[in-house]
């Protein structure tokens, strides 16, 4: 068992993320925690769908819902997820900077999102005095996509210091899982989102 | 279905009075001696799946002695291997396709009655009264007849009266069980039920959804009248005069005394929509009063007196001045003498 | 490592090497002490219940504290009790009859206990800080939110945090058993036991979240002001109920299902036989699991949803009635035509059979919607839930504490007490909860603090009350037998019972950390009685004898949870005083560190080399 | 040492394609992701088709959406996931019943 080796082309094995058995519980630990988050996020979503009319006099969603900001958004989110394929793509190849990279550009473009994030919430509470206090919906609204961000700041951190703790040590079979469990977390993230534009943003628009 | 249905009826009477017989449970308290159309269809159901599970449990305990009398290990065969059955396609069908007709059996009626039940597209040809749960006591908005009480819900024998229900506070439930089965009274909407009871007399409704401390004291009693009585007695609420003057000096000074201690500010006598506590305008009349206390006059200058201890974090406490024993015994006086009807409690045959 | 070795140790060592274990069988025992701790507080709560209803308006507790006694009760029982103790059993045993080394998550193993005991003593700090919480297990949000002082918070976050370290358990147990079945363990070769605690994981990793959110919810609102349970501004309590029951009921199948599992194993064993229908009890298992998720609403069809929901969910509720059916039936068919052992795990096992058929079967009948609209919130419930809960769980983790004692601890628990303790709990269990059925009929709604007088209802109550003290007795009496085993108990084979699974095909007794020194080759069901059959006595190693790799031990997990516990507070009592807001940012900021700490440093475990374990293979 | 250690060059050299054709299969469905999300947003926001069909359509084209990102990016199609694929759907299927109980039963 050589942890620590790094690898190169020639001693690659096809999958270094499922080479070794913490590599495939971490694998299949991932995904199995992927699907209780389906049901969280699914309870988030039922939360608001029965809460979305709810507005109690406060700013109702088509009033207040631009989608020129979420569309940005939308395209920010989706194209880290091509990244992080490209991330991959480049550790199986065994390609280590060219995957620090393309993750470098999936951090980026997740800040991206974060910050439009950030400048919509505080444009609806300054503009229209829309708050987590001011309705159910409100409460619903900024609980659901706040999860959501919350998650994404999560990955954030979590790619941040994979990039950190591993900027010297090279890939290697003991962080292949983790760069890749990383990536399957971010494709998650993506997944809930598309949901949040057509449920939220999309769905709320049309009234 | 219909002989089938008479089968069980018989039993269900069979049963009911051998449980009657047996002691089980207060007349007009227990869910086990229908007098309402509500519980009398709980009833069956409950017989029917009473006599399903009896025999299902015949089926496995007789199955379970045999095994114990038959197969204990040995004396002198210690190392007796038995055979290693790997499993019985007949018989694990069996145990399979019985349990499904017997659910089949008692899921139709469930399924038809759930309908029946919850059926109010008649509501508007019957009696419709508003009901508002609050934090430990009832209230009765007979809307078509422009009047309120608390407490006591008078309907009349044999018709069908339509409960809209809401809860001010938090939820609470509405439980007559000898009349009909409960439904939650929630914040949020309102739910319709109705009730039809078969006999006169006074009957117990309990709150069944915890509501914090005095969850357990929120009692109410639904009183079953004929249903001339009934038109007599909405005839007498509707007169009432709530400025009457009270035949006694003592309890003219206790109203005088209700005036000036702010206990106007919660209770009406004679209607007033708004409430925030029980309407009084038939105080003289209850079985009980705050629910579960006998309405003696010692009883109500305590209450009067010390809420607090009687019914703990009830809304009363602490919203009017203190008294003096003396002047919640005039006050006492002065509410148990208001009785506008002759249709009582007592004249439907008095609380058992 | 042999027992001699361990007891000299001084107590600290003792101590340290437990805060920082990340053996799955050391887990096991603080999952069972922690458990084994709240059983005993929730069932002292259930006394002080019972003795208040000994007689009519009792006073001897007051009405807000007899609130908060059942809501701790209730929520004890479940959170804290019954399913810390199954997740313990889960530990000890799971990975060994897989024949596994470890879990796949040691560490996240270990985060999950400390979660839970740190969840557990949060919630519990409430009583010594200004009350409990008091608005049932159930919390229903227009009474939770109506709720004054802090118990409901402490409600909240208690179960937040030992919620999170349950779902990590879950998760944990699915990786163990995807990846770490020993050769020739095939799923449709796995004991029962194991088959059940994956089906639970499962169960537990879909239920959970949908508790999480609702705390969530419930936390916003009563802490930060949101809107959701609100009416006032929109907001609508019945998505509480909703998501309190779309986690509530396969959280009831979680408390039974290990339990399924384990009788499976037991009938097996003491009858000689091999289970009957082994796959068609897998199966069944599946559905149980697969329909428990479409029941919820069986819990509030007085809500209001109309004929068209309560039908549907009345129908779904009883079918369940058919899989289980189908495993009571299987049971008694293993046992027709064995050669059956009674000793005291067996007893628990048989006391089972009739009681939880009982609980079963008022089930349905409170699946029959119409009939519900009696029984709902009565104390025909409370004999329900009671009789698979006691009856099944209860009886099952007795069952199981007696069955694996010798795997566990090395110790055979004491047969006689063992047997005394079945039968006072047994009388007093029936004598507690049957007479509940009829009060509940009679007109006894549940989470009364006072039943009136002259209603009928005092007998019945006071034969309940009478039977409680029974079972109180028969747990003082287990209590002395864990003692007294300690003490004296002897010290069996690692085969007492003649075993058929892997759990029994341990070198030592208790197992070595390291469990097995070479994985053993499993070749059909029952893989142990296979080798015994065959003459063999013991399992085919897989694989030479080589170095193994096992995982080091760290204090992390404890701290982390510590963090969380501090951060806790903060959350609760920051509505007073934004100081607090210091321990909430303080403690998350710890437990993150902790965090960060462990992902920086690179644990690549150790070896136990080949020469060591020849050594103790002598 | 790993012990799908592959030293024979070709092998790698078909690894390396592998990849490759890989890719190019995860482009196209990235394209297509982005074709959905410009539709989804285009209808929406010139307000051309029904509201009647609108919901349904974005839902459908956000589901089918998703579909991608499990099967191309995240390799669910790809051998040794079928656990991971079971969990899911059941996790999909609890989300169902979450989101049918609270989205239409709620308000009855
Ligand atoms: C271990 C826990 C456990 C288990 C296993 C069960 C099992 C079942 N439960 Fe129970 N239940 C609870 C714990 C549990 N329950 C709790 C804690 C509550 C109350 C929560 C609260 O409000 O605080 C509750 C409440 C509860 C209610 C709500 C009552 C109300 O509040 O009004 C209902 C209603 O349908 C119900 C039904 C069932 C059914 C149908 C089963 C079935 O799974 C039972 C299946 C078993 C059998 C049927 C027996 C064996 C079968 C045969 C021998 C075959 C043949 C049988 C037939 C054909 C009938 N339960
Ligand atoms: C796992 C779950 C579980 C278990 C095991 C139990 C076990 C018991 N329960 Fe409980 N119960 C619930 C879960 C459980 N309960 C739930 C969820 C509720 C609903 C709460 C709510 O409404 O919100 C409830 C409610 C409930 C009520 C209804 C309260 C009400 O509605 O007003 C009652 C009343 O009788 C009761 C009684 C009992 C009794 C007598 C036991 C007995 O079996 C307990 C037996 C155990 C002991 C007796 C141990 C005592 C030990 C000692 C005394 C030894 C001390 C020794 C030393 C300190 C060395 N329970
Ligand atoms: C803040 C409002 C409030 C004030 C002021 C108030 N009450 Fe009450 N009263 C209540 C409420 C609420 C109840 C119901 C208590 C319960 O049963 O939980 C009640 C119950 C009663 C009852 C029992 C009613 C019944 O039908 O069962 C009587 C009698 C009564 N109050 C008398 C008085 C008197 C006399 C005063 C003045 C000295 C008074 N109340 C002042 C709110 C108030
Ligand atoms: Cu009102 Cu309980
Ligand atoms: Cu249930």
């Amino acid at each position: 068992m050589s942890h620590d080796h790094s690898l190169n082309p020639e001693t690659m094995p096809q999958d270094p993320e499922k080479a070794t058995l913490e590599g495939k519980n971490k694998f299949m630990g991932l995904w199995f925690f992927l699907g209780g988050e389906a049901v969280l996020f699914a309870s988030l979503f039922g939360t608001y769908l029965a809460l979305r009319n709810s507005t109690a006099d406060g700013p109702a969603s088509d009033e207040i819902f631009g989608l020129g900001l979420v569309f940005v958004m939308t395209m920010l989110l989706l194209t880290s997820s091509l990244t992080s394929v490209y991330a991959m793509y480049h550790m199986k190849n065994n390609d280590y900077s060219k995957m620090v990279l393309w993750l470098g550009i999936t951090a980026l473009l997740g800040v991206g999102f974060l910050a439009c994030e950030i400048y919509e919430f505080a444009h609806y509470i300054t503009e229209y005095g829309f708050t987590f206090r001011s309705s159910a919906f409100g409460s619903a609204f900024y609980t659901l996509v706040g999860f959501h961000g919350g998650h994404v700041l999560f990955g954030l951190c979590w790619v941040i210091s994979l990039l950190i703790r591993n900027a010297k040590r090279g890939l290697n079979l003991y962080n292949a899982p983790k760069f890749n469990t990383f990536s399957l977390y971010w494709h998650f993230i993506d997944v809930i989102w598309v949901f949040i534009f057509t449920v939220v943003y999309l769905m709320g628009k049309v009234g | 279905m219909k002989g089938w249905m008479g089968k069980i009826k018989a039993l269900a009477l069979l049963s009911s009075l051998a449980l009657f017989l047996s002691g089980c449970g207060k007349d007009n308290l227990t869910a086990l001696v229908p007098k309402g159309y509500g519980s009398e269809v709980s009833f069956n159901l409950i017989i029917l799946t009473t006599v399903v599970m009896t025999f299902v449990f015949l089926a496995v305990i007789i199955t379970y002695v045999i095994v114990l009398l038959r197969f204990r290990k040995k004396k002198g065969q210690e190392d007796f291997i038995p055979k290693q059955v790997e499993g019985n396609q007949t018989l694990e069908t069996i145990w399979t396709v019985i349990p499904i007709i017997l659910v089949i059996i008692m899921a139709v009626p469930t399924v038809i009655h759930s309908f029946t039940l919850s059926d109010t597209s008649e509501a508007d040809e019957h009696i419709n009264i508003d009901v508002t749960g609050n934090q430990y006591w009832w209230h009765f908005d007979y809307k078509d007849e422009g009047f309120q009480t608390s407490q006591d819900l008078y309907i009349p024998q044999g018709e069908r009266v339509y409960l809209n229900m809401i809860a001010s506070d938090v939820t609470h439930s509405f439980w007559v069980p000898s009349i009909s089965g409960k439904m939650d009274v929630n914040v949020d909407n309102e739910n319709t039920m109705y009730i039809e009871a078969y006999e006169e007399g006074v009957y117990w409704g309990k709150c069944a959804e915890l509501c914090g401390p005095s969850h357990s004291l929120m009692d109410f009693k639904v009183i079953v009248v004929s249903p001339e009585e009934y038109d007599q007695w909405i005839a007498d609420m509707k007169d009432v005069d709530p400025e009457a003057e009270p035949e006694s000096a003592v309890a003219q000074e206790g109203k005088e005394l209700f005036e000036e201690n702010n206990c106007m500010g919660c209770h009406a006598i004679g209607s007033s929509p708004a409430q925030v506590g029980p309407n009084l305008t038939n105080f003289g009349d209850r079985t009980k009063f705050a629910g579960f206390l006998d309405p003696t006059k010692e009883n109500l200058v305590d209450w009067i007196m010390d809420p607090e201890s009687i019914k703990p974090g009830n809304k009363m406490t602490g919203n009017y001045p203190d008294l003096s024993e003396d002047e919640a015994d005039k006050i006492a006086e002065y509410l148990m003498q208001l009785q506008p009807s002759e249709v009582t409690p007592d004249s439907a045959g008095g609380l058992k | 490592m042999s027992v001699t070795a361990t007891q000299k140790r001084s107590v600290g060592a003792v101590l340290w090497d437990y805060l920082t274990t990340i053996d799955h069988k050391k887990i096991a025992h603080l999952y069972l002490i922690g458990g084994g701790f709240f059983f005993i507080l929730g069932g002292l709560e259930a006394v002080i219940i019972r003795i208040q209803l000994i007689k009519p308006e009792n006073d001897f507790i007051s009405a807000g504290f007899y609130n908060e006694m059942i809501t701790m009760h209730g929520t004890t029982m479940i959170f804290l009790a019954a399913m810390p103790i199954l997740l313990g059993l889960m530990n000890a045993i799971m990975p060994l009859q897989i024949g596994a080394r470890d879990v796949s998550f040691p560490f996240l193993n270990s985060l999950g206990f400390w979660l839970f005991m740190f969840g557990g003593l949060l919630l519990n700090c409430s009583w010594f800080l200004g009350g409990a919480p008091d608005a049932g297990w159930t919390s229903y949000a227009s009474l939770a939110i109506d709720s004054p002082g802090h118990g409901v918070d402490f409600y909240v976050a208690g179960l937040q945090i030992a919620g999170a370290g349950t779902l990590m358990g879950g998760i944990n147990f699915l990786a163990t058993i995807v990846n770490m079945r020993a050769p020739g363990m095939t799923y449709m070769r796995m004991p029962l036991f194991a088959w059940a605690t994956f089906i639970t994981s499962v169960l537990i990793l879909f239920a959970f979240p949908a508790l999480t959110v609702n705390l969530f919810l419930l936390m916003f609102d009563r802490m930060f002001g949101s809107a959701f349970f609100d009416v006032a501004l929109g907001g609508n309590t019945i998505i509480w109920q909703h998501l309190f029951w779309i986690f509530g009921h396969p959280e009831v199948y979680i408390l039974i299902l290990p339990l399924f599992g384990l009788f499976s194993d037991v009938f097996s064993t003491f009858s000689k036989k091999r289970l009957f229908g082994y796959t068609a009890m897998v199966f069944a298992t599946m559905l149980i699991a697969f329909l428990g998720f479409m029941v919820w609403a069986h819990h509030m069809f007085t809500v209001g949803l109309g004929p068209v929901a309560n039908s549907i969910f009345a129908i779904a509720t009883m079918a369940i009635a058919v899989p289980t059916g189908i495993k009571i039936f299987n049971w008694l068919a293993t046992m027709w035509g064995g050669s059956i052992t009674i000793n005291s795990a067996m007893l628990w096992a048989l006391g089972f059979i009739p009681s939880f058929t009982i609980g079963g079967m008022t089930g349905v009948m409170l699946g029959s919607a119409v009939a519900d609209y009696q029984y709902h919130d009565t104390y025909f419930v409370i004999a329900h839930f009671h009789y698979v809960i006691v009856g099944g769980t209860v009886f099952g983790i007795f069952c199981g504490l007696h069955y694996w004692w010798p795997v566990m601890f090395g110790r055979i628990l004491h047969e006689g007490m063992g047997k005394l303790t079945f039968w006072t709990f047994f009388i007093g269990f029936h004598m507690t909860f049957f007479i509940q059925h009829f009060l509940g009929l009679m007109g006894m709604p549940r989470r009364y603090w006072v039943f009136l007088e002259d209603q009928g209802l005092d007998l019945g109550n006071l034969i309940s009350t009478i039977g409680a003290f029974f079972m109180s007795f028969a747990v003082i009496v287990f209590i002395i037998n864990i003692f007294y085993t300690a003490a004296k108990g002897e010290r069996p084979s690692p085969d007492p019972y003649d075993g058929r699974t892997l759990e029994w095909a341990t070198a030592s007794s208790p197992p070595p950390h390291y469990n097995f020194a070479q994985l053993p080759l499993t070749r059909g069901l029952d893989p142990l009685w296979i080798e015994k059959m065959e003459g063999n006595g013991k399992m085919t190693p897989a694989e030479p004898l080589g170095d193994i790799h096992m995982p080091n031990g760290s204090i992390l997990p404890f701290l982390m949870s510590l963090g969380f516990f501090i951060a806790g507070f903060g959350f609760i009592y920051q509505v007073d005083h934004s100081a607090w807001y210091l321990a909430l940012y303080g403690g998350m900021a710890f437990a993150l560190g902790c965090m960060v700490v462990r992902s920086f440093k690179d644990d690549h475990g150790h070896h136990i080399p080949k020469e060591e374990l020849e050594r103790e293979a002598d | 040492m790993p012990e799908n250690t592959s030293t024979n060059s070709t092998v790698k050299a078909y690894q390396k394609k592998k990849n490759k054709d890989e890719m190019k299969k995860q482009l196209i469905a990235f394209a297509s992701m982005i074709a959905f999300t410009l539709i989804a947003f285009g209808i929406v926001a010139t307000e051309s088709v029904d509201k009647m069909f609108l919901i349904p359509i974005i839902v459908i084209m956000a589901v089918v959406q998703v579909g991608f990102q499990f099967y191309y990016f995240m390799h669910m199609k790809d051998k040794g996931h079928a656990m991971p694929a079971t969990l899911i759907y059941g996790g999909v299927w609890a989300a169902l019943l979450t989101l049918g109980g609270l989205g239409l039963i709620t308000w009855w």
